[in-house]
């Protein structure tokens, strides 16, 4: 087990980092070519100014007509994302990897709130859970890629609740917990959890579409 | 050659170049210029009061007046007046729609040639976002005209006195028959060089496959054949000519070939869709090279005065 | 602030001694009187966030074979290396490691981390996971 | 409760589907897949969460509460995302369903988008299932044969040349008892707007055309007619897909006005119209802007009323209510100008609730009524919330400047019973504007 912890936190941490740098870096080159030599049409008219004003917004919670018809979802996804962001950087034992691994100073959450976090995010993909199965449309829709990223993305909140919890085998849960954030980092790239590579961009070329040719907001 | 030329003229820039062409050809063949100004446009039906086209007021017309308007047309072109020595004019003045009353006195004349400027806006502001575009006066005399019509858009460059280099550029449509009269008794005549031209055109695709080279080179063998059958074949005692056939965009090859050739002449038909004289829109092709061309483009749509001549 | 520390370049989970658990009291007193230390505390990082390291001084140091005192409690070159000859127990750690370093120095959190840590991972031995040492049990 | 229950006879669909094999599917399913389509395909398939956020921005789904199938993200489930997912290895029979649902369950009216969280363009990959269908020759027969009129004769309606001219002639004619100095200028150089109109104003809405007229010559605009081919500004062309006769169209359209070397394109009061000539036709032709400016008669009469050249003396007394069109507010911005407009003609003016750019759907543009009466039931029971919607404003007339929103509004305002009226925007100017020329 220790050894298998040790290889978790040595070289199989570089892999995860650099398949997920490395993989994101070539969906995003691949798709920005795809569209140079493809969609000329479309980014010919794209203009910055309006795709961040649209970003912006969007990034607003309760901001548009879209946040606002879905408020509980809305509340879901931005106390998931932002508690996912918070802790994936400044999570108390993550500061401390950074500090212990690269002597990088970083500011580290109070454990209660730490805590809280992740205890919010957990029931944020729970409610996603709920959710995916009782709207009808979310049902209809929905697809092995979604279950897998919704796995994915939960997995390490729950491991996280349980070594600080200290259920069961403190090293195997923190093994769990390193294994399943890895598995995180690996699979934005390449599965639904893409959706963070490209969003930007989608929404960017919305917002582009809708101000600068259309003259009307996109929320 | 020419016995009666007739040039329409807006009596403004537009037409200048043509001017130039007009007198030089009207002198090479001592042959009778009809300067041709429209100058008023009737404001009602057959009412007395004309609206002057270049000022726009409306007044009424009577004699002097229209000899005020023939003198200042003989201030424009003054010089050219005075280097007309063995041709001879004769200016004449109309009010009425343009093209109608340059069609109505072409063949009331029964002119050999019209010879005209491409169109009379100034900046030409359309030309660089999608097409250039002719006048519409143009447009509507080249497709009615029953002679070749001499279109001048920019100033001639090689055109001194003679026509020494005619290019006659051909899709082997049923149209460019007449062209090809045209052009070979104009070189016949003139002892021009005549040269015969064809351009693939592989610019864009025929349902949506773009001609390989293998392709391309039988298009241009058989063009070949039907140069030698279509025109060759029809030439007597003519041997001053030459044949080239190139691939390319239509028009930018013609330009390009022109200006290698240093030619004074581009000779075309009107149109190529097998459509009768009287509804054909001008070519596409025709009208590009009209607008760029260095030299004046020999538009022909009927073979009437062709046949005529020697 | 940030820098590279060149010696260490992998990623490590932040790990502390695991207590063998009860075994402690039975042996006999070691050689020198710290058994009293049974934890690692420093006032320096209030507040604490985290249980403290468990660390009973003299039973960890018998079973790692560890009798130089200079191991944990070295000293510092003049360019501010790390001296294994000159021993300096009984100062506090704070002293050469501030918590918020100046330049060129190891912070304090650091400094425990690498020397705990690191010596375990050298000998493949003693725990590398946060709850390893941070129990409260 | 899926497609397959409410599927609807049309000639053409049984037609063109008997003629299809499952090879020919694909390969057609291919070539736009991986040929024709690029980035915007691929990031938008990867890039939807599956969130049904859109289920309540589509008055489809909003009207048929409950019902996933006609939910924005549930139309691209059954369409789009199926041919990704089988690549294109579909059954004929799937593809005359997919063609129902892109031809006749969505107007391509972009009211997703503002719901969407990511910036999906539902609209973008239903016209790409229009394409295949295109490609597959399975479009539904009315449009199909409004289509076949475009490449046929350059308009919509099979107008021949000398009846469009024979309109023009007419409506000048009976203008002129009213107007006598008035004029419909034909192909007249150089002047500064081109008054353009699509096929259904001459064929079956003339009065526009003499309405028109009169406020062009009410106003002292130097203006004309087109003649010649390349008058007609509408393109059914674009809506079934088939892009290469919109460029065609597009090109007659702008050339025309390039020849009659105008200043300005003033077009009459539609929507799709003025997507193909500003947006999409543009872009196809590869104009990175525009060789003669577009002007939708909303701004025009905007201009008219606020320069004075037309005086209204008496508003319309009667409340109305503004229905936005959703391509000249989700696709031009021009809520604002719209609404300046109708309160200078108009006394009391009700809002409606959702308006301006979150306006919903008259659930008749984007092709879904040229369709045709087979699908009409489809079109009426898909807009039931539009109804609610105007019924709970409580007025009599409706202005939507547009003519697939006045023939859609129309069918849900007798099928649900509103006793409403639609009105265009001329229709008002004309009646309440000063008529000092009028005899």
């Amino acid at each position: 087990m220790q050894t298998f912890y040790t290889i978790a936190v040595g070289p199989l941490a570089w892999f995860a980092w650099a398949v997920f740098l490395v993989g994101s870096a070539w969906r995003i080159f691949s798709m920005a070519s795809l569209a140079k030599n493809k969609e000329m049409a479309a980014v010919a008219y794209f203009d910055t100014a309006y795709g961040m004003r649209s970003i912006a917004r969007w990034m607003t919670p309760f901001a548009t007509l879209g946040w606002q018809k879905n408020p509980v979802l809305t509340f879901a996804t931005f106390a998931f994302h932002i508690s996912f962001i918070l802790l994936a950087l400044f999570a108390q034992g993550h500061a401390i990897l950074w500090e212990y691994a690269f002597g990088m100073r970083v500011w580290a959450l109070p454990p209660q709130v730490a805590s809280a976090l992740t205890i919010i995010a957990t029931l944020s993909c729970a409610y996603f859970l709920v959710r995916r199965l009782s709207n009808s449309t979310v049902r209809f829709v929905s697809t092995p890629g979604d279950w897998l990223a919704l796995g994915l993305a939960t997995l390490p909140f729950i491991t996280a609740l349980l070594v600080r919890q200290s259920v069961g085998d403190p090293l195997l849960m923190t093994l769990l917990h390193v294994l399943s954030g890895e598995a995180v980092l690996v699979a934005i790239p390449f599965t639904r959890l893409s959706h963070a590579l490209f969003v930007p961009f989608t929404r960017a070329y919305m917002g582009s579409e809708f101000g600068a040719v259309r003259h009307c907001p996109d929320w | 050659m020419f016995g009666k030329i007739l040039f329409a003229t807006t009596a403004s820039p537009g037409s200048n170049n043509a001017a130039k062409s007009a007198f030089d050809l009207a002198e090479r063949n001592e042959a009778r210029l009809y300067l041709f100004h429209v100058f008023g446009a009737p404001t009602r039906g057959f009412g007395h009061l004309v609206r002057d086209l270049k000022s726009g007021e409306e007044d009424l017309v009577d004699t002097d007046y229209r000899e005020w308007v023939q003198e200042e047309l003989h201030t424009i072109y003054a010089d050219q007046i005075k280097g007309l020595s063995k041709g001879t004019l004769a200016t004449q003045l109309a009010v009425g729609v343009p093209h109608t009353e340059i069609l109505r006195f072409a063949r009331q004349e029964d002119v050999d040639i019209i010879v005209m400027g491409a169109h009379n806006s100034e900046e030409d502001n359309t030309s660089s976002r999608s097409r250039a575009v002719i006048g519409n006066t143009m447009r509507k005399v080249a497709r009615a005209a029953k002679c070749p019509v001499l279109i001048v858009n920019r100033p001639c460059t090689t055109c001194w006195r003679m026509f020494s280099n005619i290019i006659f550029c051909t899709d082997f449509s049923k149209a460019a028959d007449a062209a090809f009269q045209f052009a070979y008794k104009t070189a016949k005549e003139v002892g021009a060089k005549l040269y015969l031209f064809h351009a693939c055109d592989i610019s864009n695709a025929l349902l949506g496959v773009y001609a390989g080279q293998v392709e391309i080179e039988r298009k241009l063998a058989k063009a070949r054949e039907m140069m030698q059958e279509r025109y060759i074949s029809r030439m007597e005692g003519f041997d001053n000519y030459q044949v080239e056939i190139w691939e390319g965009t239509p028009y930018v090859e013609i330009l390009k070939f022109a200006r290698d050739k240093k030619a004074d002449l581009i000779v075309m038909a009107h149109h190529t869709h097998d459509v009768h004289e009287d509804e054909a829109e001008i070519g596409s092709t025709v009208e590009q090279v009209v607008l760029r061309s260095a030299c004046p483009v020999a538009s022909v749509n009927r073979m009437d005065k062709v046949s005529e001549l020697a | 602030m940030k820098k590279l520390n060149s010696t260490v370049c992998k990623v490590l989970v932040c790990a502390a001694l695991v207590a063998t658990g009860g075994l402690c009291l039975g042996l006999p007193p070691a050689f020198s009187s710290q058994e009293d230390i049974t934890h690692v505390r420093s006032e320096a990082l209030k507040p604490h966030t985290r249980p403290a390291a468990l660390f009973r001084h003299d039973e960890h140091n018998e079973k790692a074979g560890i009798d130089d005192c200079a191991t944990c409690h070295h000293g510092k070159d003049k360019d501010g290396k790390r001296d294994m000859a000159d021993m300096t127990a009984g100062t506090d750690c704070v002293e050469c490691h501030a918590v918020s370093p100046v330049k060129g120095q190891t912070a304090l959190r650091r400094a425990f981390h690498l020397q705990c840590m690191g010596c375990h991972q050298e000998r493949k031995q003693g725990p590398l996971h946060c709850t390893g040492c941070h129990t409260n049990g | 409760m899926g497609i397959a229950e409410r599927k609807i006879e049309d000639a053409n669909l049984l037609k063109a589907v008997a003629a299809l094999t499952p090879d020919k599917i694909q390969q057609v399913v291919r070539s736009v897949t991986k040929g024709e389509a690029g980035a915007r395909l691929a990031v938008y398939h990867e890039t939807c969460m599956r969130c049904g956020m859109c289920a309540e921005a589509c008055h489809f789904s909003l009207s048929h509460k409950g019902d996933p199938t006609y939910t924005p993200v549930g139309k691209m489930e059954q369409t789009m995302w199926r041919l990704l997912r089988t690549d294109g290895r579909v059954t004929p029979d799937e593809i005359y369903n997919m063609a129902q649902i892109a031809f006749t369950e969505c107007n391509m009216c972009k009211r997703c988008v503002h719901f969407c969280p990511v910036g999906i363009d539902t609209g973008y990959i239903i016209s790409l299932v229009r394409r295949i269908c295109h490609l597959l020759g399975v479009v539904p027969m009315y449009i199909l044969d409004t289509a076949h009129s475009h490449s046929a004769t350059m308009n919509q309606m099979w107008v021949k040349e000398d009846e469009w001219i024979d309109s023009l002639m007419w409506q000048e004619d009976e203008a002129r008892d009213e107007f006598p100095k008035l004029r419909i200028p034909l192909d007249k150089e150089g002047s500064d707007v081109l008054y353009s109109v699509i096929a259904p104003e001459p064929k079956f809405r003339t009065q526009l055309i003499y309405q028109a007229a009169a406020i062009m010559n009410q106003a002292g605009i130097d203006w004309t007619m087109p003649a010649g081919p390349g008058w007609d500004n509408s393109d059914m062309c674009m809506m079934t897909g088939n892009l290469e006769m919109m460029g065609r169209l597009k090109r007659a359209h702008y050339e025309m006005a390039q020849r009659l070397r105008v200043k300005r394109i003033v077009m009459g009061e539609c929507g799709h119209a003025f997507r193909s000539v500003y947006d999409t036709g543009n872009r196809w032709l590869g104009f990175k802007d525009w060789p003669v400016p577009i002007v939708h008669s909303v701004e025009f009469f905007w201009e008219l009323l606020t320069t004075g050249k037309i005086k209204i003396p008496q508003k319309f007394q009667k409340p109305v209510t503004i229905h936005d069109p959703c391509n000249i507010t989700r696709g031009y911005g021009l809520m604002e100008k719209l609404r300046e407009v109708v309160h200078m003609l108009c006394e009391n003016v009700v809002e409606m609730t959702p308006n301006r750019e979150h306006t919903i759907c008259c659930c008749a543009g984007g092709g879904v009524i040229n369709c045709g009466p087979p699908f009409k039931g489809t079109r009426v029971a898909g807009n039931k919330v539009k109804a609610d919607v105007l019924a709970a404003t409580g007025v009599e007339y409706v202005i939507a400047p547009c003519h697939n929103c006045h023939g859609g509004l129309e069918d849900i305002i007798s099928h649900y019973k509103l006793g409403m009226h639609t009105k265009f925007i001329g229709d008002l100017i004309f009646e309440l504007m000063e008529k000092p020329g009028a005899e």
